[in-house]
C-alpha cells in the first residue's frame, strides 16, 4: 500500500532525521573530547581547537546548529500542539515555526561571523 | 441458498430501523435479532440526511394539542389521527431518550435548556435540532448504541422480496450486494424500515441509494397501501447544474428564519399565494407557488426561483447555518450574502403501509414504520415531524417487537419458493445487449415530473400511467452484464422495478383522487372538497389484480374547521372502487 | 425547570490512569534541551566572541559547579531524549523488537552517560595524567 | 461541454478497462464523474455512495492520492487527469468500495458509545460558557467516513493505532458530564501500543476531514487529561443541573 505524503509526514520525517544526526553527532563530539582530551592535554586541546574553529568548519557548525534549530523549534511546536496551540490554525504554526528557526538562524550566523572575520 | 433463522428481521437502518432494534433489544434481550441494510450501517438513508430538525412539544408554553392541531392542519385533515397524536404525544419522551440515554447532544438556548427553532405551518417554535445537519448527529448516536448491545447488522444486504407463506409474512429474501448472491432470512417478525424515498422525479432530495423499496416489496407481498398519491415537494432544493448535488435539500429553517423568496422578476411571489404567511406557509403551498412560478416563465437561468437570507445579515446566516452555507458554496454560490437558485424536488412519501399505533400492517408479521409507513401526515407532511416519525415510531414499534416478535409463530417455506424469487431477480443476466436501466430511470424520472408531478390532472395522469407501462415493459428487456459483486446495474435494475411499482400506484391514486389536497394539486379539480373527499384512498393487490378503495377519514380526535357531523355518516356508505387496476 | 445538586461520589472511583513516561519525559527533555543546549553553546563559544576555546577557559568555567550541572544534566537529557527517540522509532517499525531496544537503549544510555561524565571529571578533579 | 478529463481508476480486476475521459461541466463533482463513467462507458464500475451532500460519509475515495469524499470534490479544478483509488487500510470489497470493518473495530474499542450516568436523569442544562458543551461541540458532526483512519500516518507504521476518529469519539464522551464510563474509556485510549501517546501531531486527519474536525485536538486533551489524572488523580464529576421537561416524557 502506498503511503501517504502529506505536509505533516514531511516535517515529521524531517524531525526524526535532524533527531538521528544530531545524536550521532553527539557521540562524535564525546569521541573527539575523549581521544583528545584524555591521553593528551591542553596543549593538543587548543591545536585541535584551532584547527575546528575555521571557517570550513564554521560552515558545519552552522548547518550542524540548522539541524538542532529545525529540531528543537518543530519539537518546540509539536509540545504546543499537544497543549492545544496551533491544531487548526496548523499553517500559522507551521510558518511561525520556520519564521523563529530562520531568525535564530540568523543571529547565530552573525554571532559566528567574528571568529571567520579574526 | 442459504437461509438464515432469527426471530425479528430489521429491513433498514435508519432512524426507525436502529431505534427499534434498541427498544426490541432492551424489552426482550433474547430476541435474536438481525438488522439489514441496503446500504452502510446508519449511512444509507433519510435520518442521516435531516437537515432542519425535530418537532416536539418541550416547553410549558406550547402544548400536545397545539402540536397536534398544527400537524393536522398541515395535513389537510387527512391523516390518521390516532397515528398523528402518537407521533406528538410521544416526541418528548423520544427527544429525552436520545439526550439522556442514546447520548445525542442537541442545541441549547442562552439560559441552557434544549433550544428549539421556528419551523413553517407551526403555530409554536419547536424544533429541536443540532446545528443544521442533525441528522448526523441522531444517526451517529443511535449507530453507537447498537453496537453498544452488538446487534448483528448485515450491511449492503438488499431486500428484494417480502416472503408469505399462509397469509403471513415469514421473512425476506436479501441480495448480498458484495457478494452478488441471495440470502433468505426466515423470521417470526419482519419490520420494515427502509424509508420511502420519492427518487422517480427529475428533481429529488432523498439520498441516492433510496427507490422505495420498502413499498414495493410490502405491496407486492399484499399489504394494504393508503395515500400513495401523497408525495410531498420540498419548496428549496439547491439547483447546481447536471450534477448529483441538484435536489438536494435546503434546509426549512432558513425560511422559519425569515428567508424570502423571489421569482426571476425579483418578486416576493409568496404574496399572490398565501399572504399571510407568506414563505412559512407549509411545503405543499410554497412549493407549488414555486412551480408555478416556474412554469409561467419566471424562472431563473436553471428554471428556479431563488431564496435569499442574505438580509438576516452574513454572518448570522454563516453561524446559524453553516451546512447550508458550505453545501452552496459547493456549487459557488454564497448563500450568507446573495440569492440562491432552488426549485421544488421530491422529498418525502406521505403514503405507504397502512398500520395501527404499534406499526402491524394488515399482513401478520409484517410491521412498519418510518416513511415507509402512510398515515401519520396525511395530505403534506409539516418539516421537523418526518425524524419525529422514524425515531418515535421506531422506539413504540421496537417495543411492540420486544413483547410480541418471541411469540409468533414461525411460517416455513420450502427452499424451492425461495429460489423461484431469487430466480426471479437474476432474470437479467439472461439476456444480452438490452436496456440500459439508468437510461429507463432517466425517462421514469422525466416522465414522473412532467405528468405527476407538483400540478396534475385527467390526461396527464392517464399518459403517465400508460406511460408507466411501456417503461415496466422496457424493464423487462433490461440486462445486466459482468461480475454479479457488487454490481450497481443491477441494483438499477432492481431499483427502477420498485420505482415502476410505486409510481403506478402514485399515478393511479391521484388519477382517481379528484381534488386537491395538501401535496395533490389537480389542475381540473383545484378546490378542496371537502364533502367528497375527506377520504382516504387504499390499495392493496390481490391475485394479479389490484383492490383500490376509499374509506373516509375517521375524526377519533378532532374534526376539521366547519365539519358537520351529519356528513361523517352519509361519507360511511361513499366507498367507490377504482376504475380499472393498475 | 432547572435544578442543581450537588455530587456524592458513588459513581466514579478513581483509579490510576495508564501514563507513557517516555512520551511524558521525552516532551519534558525535549523542553529542557532547548534550555540546556543553548546555555551551553553560549558558555563554552560565545562568552568572547571571535576568541578561540581554549583549554584553560573550559577548565575554569567547569570548575564552577553550577556548569558541572549544567553539563551533567545536558549530558542526562539529550542521551535519554536521543535514545529514547531512536527506541521508538525502532518499536514502532518493528514492534517485535520493542522489548530488545528498549533495555539496549537503557544499557548504552547508562555506558553514554558514564563516558560523558568521565569527560567531566578530567576537568573537574584535574585528571592525573594531565599536567598544567 | 467540449472539455474532457480523463480518469483513472484503480479497478479490482487487473483486466478490467481503468481510464476514461470523461466531459466535465462547472458544477460537476467526482461524484458525477463515476456515475457517467458507470451508467455509459463501464457499467461493471463499482462504487460507493448514499447521501451525495457529505452527510453520510460513504463515498471516500482517494482523489490524485489525497483523501477526499467523491460528492463533495469538484471535477473541474483537479486538472486534466484525475487519479482514483480506494481508501488506504481498508480491506477491498470492489474496485472503489471498500469494507469498513478496519474502522469500526478501532471505533468499537474506546465504548464510543454513551454510558448514562445514574444521576443524570433528565437532558443536562448546557448554557453557554457553562464548559458542558463547548468542548464537545468542536468535536461533533463526524460522519464516520473513515477519511482521517486512510490519512492517518500512524496507522501505516502501528495497525493497532486506534486512529483519529475513535479517539475524537473517546475524548468527546470523556468530556461529557452526561457519561459514567470515562474510566475505562480514558484506560483504552492511554494503552501505550494502541492508544494516544502513539500520535505524532502530522495532522494529517485534520488536514482531509470534510467536517472540518481536528482529531488531534482531541488527542492532545486526552494526554494532558490522563498526565493530569497520573498526578493528581480523578476529580468526581459534579451532577450538572437538569432540565424538567414540559409533559411526562419519561
Amino acid at each position: 500500500m502506498r503511503h501517504r505524503v502529506t505536509v505533516g509526514s514531511r516535517v515529521f520525517t524531517f524531525h526524526r532525521i535532524t533527531g538521528l544526526l544530531i545524536l550521532g553527532y553527539l557521540y562524535l563530539h564525546l569521541a573527539l573530547l575523549s581521544s583528545v582530551l584524555l591521553p593528551q592535554g591542553p596543549r593538543d586541546f587548543n591545536a585541535v581547537a584551532q584547527v575546528v574553529e575555521r571557517p570550513p568548519f564554521l560552515a558545519g557548525d552552522l548547518l550542524l546548529f540548522a539541524l538542532l534549530l529545525y529540531h528543537a523549534v518543530n519539537g518546540l511546536r509539536l509540545v504546543l500542539v499537544d497543549l492545544g496551540w496551533f491544531i487548526r490554525r496548523r499553517t500559522i504554526g507551521l510558518i511561525g515555526a520556520g519564521a523563529v528557526g530562520l531568525v535564530v538562524l540568523g543571529l547565530m550566523a552573525g554571532a559566528l561571523w567574528p571568529f571567520v572575520v579574526r | 441458498m442459504q437461509i438464515e433463522q432469527v426471530d425479528l428481521l430489521i429491513l433498514g437502518s435508519g432512524g426507525a430501523g436502529l431505534f427499534a432494534a434498541l427498544h426490541a433489544y432492551d424489552t426482550n434481550p433474547r430476541l435474536a435479532i438481525l438488522v439489514a441494510t441496503k446500504g452502510l450501517l446508519g449511512k444509507s438513508g433519510c435520518t442521516r440526511m435531516v437537515q432542519g430538525g425535530f418537532n416536539v412539544v418541550l416547553d410549558p408554553r406550547d402544548s400536545l394539542e397545539l402540536h397536534f392541531t398544527d400537524t393536522l392542519k398541515g395535513g389537510r385533515y387527512l391523516n390518521d389521527q390516532e397515528l398523528a397524536w402518537v407521533l406528538v404525544h410521544d416526541a418528548p419522551a423520544t427527544i429525552h431518550e436520545l439526550e439522556t440515554r442514546v447520548g445525542c447532544f442537541f442545541d441549547r438556548r442562552e439560559d441552557g435548556t434544549i433550544h428549539q427553532k421556528p419551523f413553517a405551518g407551526q403555530s409554536f417554535d419547536r424544533t429541536v435540532h443540532r446545528g443544521d445537519l442533525t441528522g448526523i448527529e441522531i444517526m451517529e448516536r443511535l449507530r453507537d448504541q447498537v453496537l453498544a448491545r452488538g446487534i448483528p447488522v448485515w450491511e449492503e444486504h438488499r431486500a428484494v422480496e417480502l416472503m408469505v407463506a399462509e397469509g403471513r409474512c415469514v421473512g425476506a429474501l436479501l441480495l448480498d450486494i458484495r457478494q452478488g448472491r441471495f440470502v433468505g432470512v426466515e423470521a417470526r417478525a419482519t419490520l420494515l424500515a427502509t424509508g420511502g424515498g420519492p427518487t422517480m422525479y427529475k428533481i429529488s432530495a432523498p439520498s441516492l441509494e433510496k427507490s422505495e423499496d420498502g413499498l414495493a416489496l410490502a405491496y407486492r407481498a399484499g399489504a394494504v397501501m393508503r395515500d400513495m398519491e401523497m408525495v410531498q415537494f420540498h419548496p428549496t432544493g439547491l439547483l447546481a447544474g447536471a450534477g448529483r448535488v441538484t435536489g438536494s435539500v435546503l434546509e426549512e429553517g432558513l425560511r422559519g428564519a425569515g428567508g424570502r423568496l423571489y421569482n426571476a422578476l425579483g418578486e416576493r411571489y409568496m404574496a399572490r399565494y398565501d399572504p399571510e404567511r407568506m414563505e412559512r406557509a407549509t411545503r405543499d403551498v410554497v412549493s407549488r407557488a414555486g412551480y408555478l412560478e416556474i412554469m409561467a416563465g419566471r424562472g431563473g437561468p436553471q428554471g428556479g426561483v431563488f431564496i435569499d437570507v442574505s438580509h438576516l445579515g452574513a454572518d448570522f446566516v454563516r453561524k446559524t447555518f453553516p451546512g447550508m452555507v458550505q453545501r452552496v458554496r459547493d456549487v459557488g454560490f454564497d448563500l450568507a450574502t446573495g440569492p440562491v437558485e432552488v426549485s421544488p424536488t421530491a422529498h418525502f412519501h406521505m403514503g405507504g403501509v397502512a398500520i395501527d399505533p404499534d406499526g402491524h400492517s394488515s399482513l401478520p408479521g409484517l410491521y412498519v414504520a418510518g416513511e415507509d409507513a402512510g398515515g401519520v401526515h396525511g395530505a403534506n407532511r409539516l418539516g421537523g415531524n418526518g425524524v419525529a416519525e422514524s425515531t418515535v415510531f421506531g422506539r413504540r414499534v421496537g417495543d411492540a417487537l420486544g413483547q410480541e416478535a418471541a411469540a409468533l409463530p414461525r411460517g416455513h417455506l420450502p427452499p424451492q419458493a425461495w429460489e423461484a424469487r431469487a430466480r426471479h431477480h437474476r432474470r437479467f443476466w439472461e439476456r444480452k445487449g438490452g436496456e440500459n436501466p439508468a437510461h429507463l430511470l432517466q425517462e421514469l424520472r422525466q416522465l414522473m415530473w412532467e405528468k405527476c408531478g407538483l400540478v396534475r390532472n385527467q390526461a396527464d395522469l392517464q399518459a403517465c400511467l400508460v406511460g408507466l407501462a411501456r417503461l415496466r415493459d422496457r424493464l423487462e428487456a433490461v440486462s445486466v452484464a459482468g461480475s454479479p459483486s457488487y454490481n450497481l446495474r443491477w441494483s438499477d435494475a432492481l431499483n427502477l422495478e420498485s420505482l415502476i411499482t410505486v409510481s403506478e400506484l402514485i399515478a393511479a391514486a391521484a388519477l382517481l383522487r379528484e381534488e386537491s389536497r395538501g401535496s395533490h394539486f389537480r389542475a381540473d379539480f383545484p378546490q378542496e372538497n371537502d364533502g367528497e373527499w375527506l377520504k382516504n384512498i387504499f390499495m392493496a393487490l390481490s391475485g394479479d389484480a389490484t383492490r383500490v378503495w376509499t374509506e373516509p377519514v375517521r375524526f377519533t380526535r378532532q374534526r376539521p374547521p366547519g365539519w358537520e357531523a351529519g356528513k361523517e355518516d352519509e361519507a360511511q356508505h361513499g366507498t367507490r372502487v377504482a376504475p380499472g387496476t393498475v | 425547570m432547572a435544578t442543581a445538586e450537588r455530587h456524592s461520589s458513588s459513581e466514579s472511583a478513581g483509579r490510576p490512569r495508564p501514563l507513557s513516561w517516555s512520551w511524558l519525559l521525552q516532551r519534558l527533555s525535549g523542553v529542557l534541551l532547548i534550555l540546556l543546549v543553548g546555555g551551553h553553546l553560549w558558555a563554552e563559544h560565545f562568552q568572547q566572541p571571535g576568541q578561540l576555546i581554549q583549554y584553560q577557559g573550559v577548565l575554569a568555567r567547569l570548575q564552577q559547579g553550577l556548569f558541572q550541572v549544567l553539563d551533567l544534566g545536558l549530558l542526562v537529557a539529550v542521551v535519554f531524549h536521543g535514545l529514547n527517540g531512536l527506541v521508538n522509532v525502532v518499536s514502532e517499525r518493528w514492534p517485535a523488537l520493542s522489548r530488545a531496544a528498549g533495555l539496549l537503549g537503557l544499557v548504552v544510555g547508562t555506558a553514554t552517560v558514564l563516558w560523558g561524565a568521565d569527560i567531566l571529571w578530567v576537568f573537574w578533579y584535574r585528571h592525573p595524567f594531565l599536567e598544567l | 461541454m467540449a472539455k474532457t478529463v480523463t480518469v483513472v481508476i484503480d479497478r479490482s480486476d487487473a483486466g478490467a478497462q481503468r481510464r476514461f475521459e470523461v466531459p466535465v461541466g462547472r458544477r460537476e463533482t467526482v461524484l458525477d464523474a463515476l456515475f457517467y463513467i458507470q451508467n455509459d462507458l463501464d457499467p461493471t464500475l463499482s462504487f460507493r455512495c448514499a447521501c451525495r451532500v457529505g452527510m453520510c460519509g460513504s463515498c471516500g475515495i482517494l482523489v490524485n492520492g489525497g483523501e477526499r469524499l467523491a460528492c463533495r470534490t469538484a471535477l473541474e479544478p483537479l486538472g486534466p487527469v484525475v487519479e482514483l483509488a480506494p481508501l488506504r487500510y481498508f480491506p477491498r470489497v470492489k474496485d472503489l468500495v471498500v469494507d469498513f470493518s478496519a474502522f469500526y473495530s478501532r471505533y468499537r474499542a474506546v465504548a464510543p458509545y454513551l454510558k448514562p450516568r445514574p444521576a443524570v436523569v433528565d437532558p443536562v442544562v448546557a448554557p453557554p460558557g457553562s464548559g458542558l458543551r463547548e468542548e464537545i461541540d468542536l468535536g461533533l458532526e463526524c460522519i464516520s467516513c473513515g477519511l482521517c483512519l486512510s490519512a492517518c500516518d500512524v496507522v501505516g507504521q502501528v495497525p493497532e493505532f486506534l486512529g483519529p476518529a475513535a479517539l475524537n469519539r473517546a475524548y468527546n464522551l470523556v468530556a461529557d458530564v452526561r457519561d459514567a464510563a470515562d474510566a475505562e474509556r480514558l484506560e483504552v485510549v492511554g494503552d501505550r501500543r494502541r492508544g494516544v501517546w502513539q500520535c505524532h501531531s502530522h495532522m494529517s486527519c485534520v488536514e482531509v476531514c470534510p467536517k472540518g474536525l481536528a482529531p488531534t485536538r482531541a488527542i492532545a486533551h486526552l494526554r494532558r487529561k490522563l498526565v493530569a489524572q497520573a498526578f493528581f488523580g480523578r476529580r468526581p464529576r459534579p451532577v450538572p443541573s437538569q432540565q424538567r421537561f414540559a409533559e411526562g416524557a419519561r
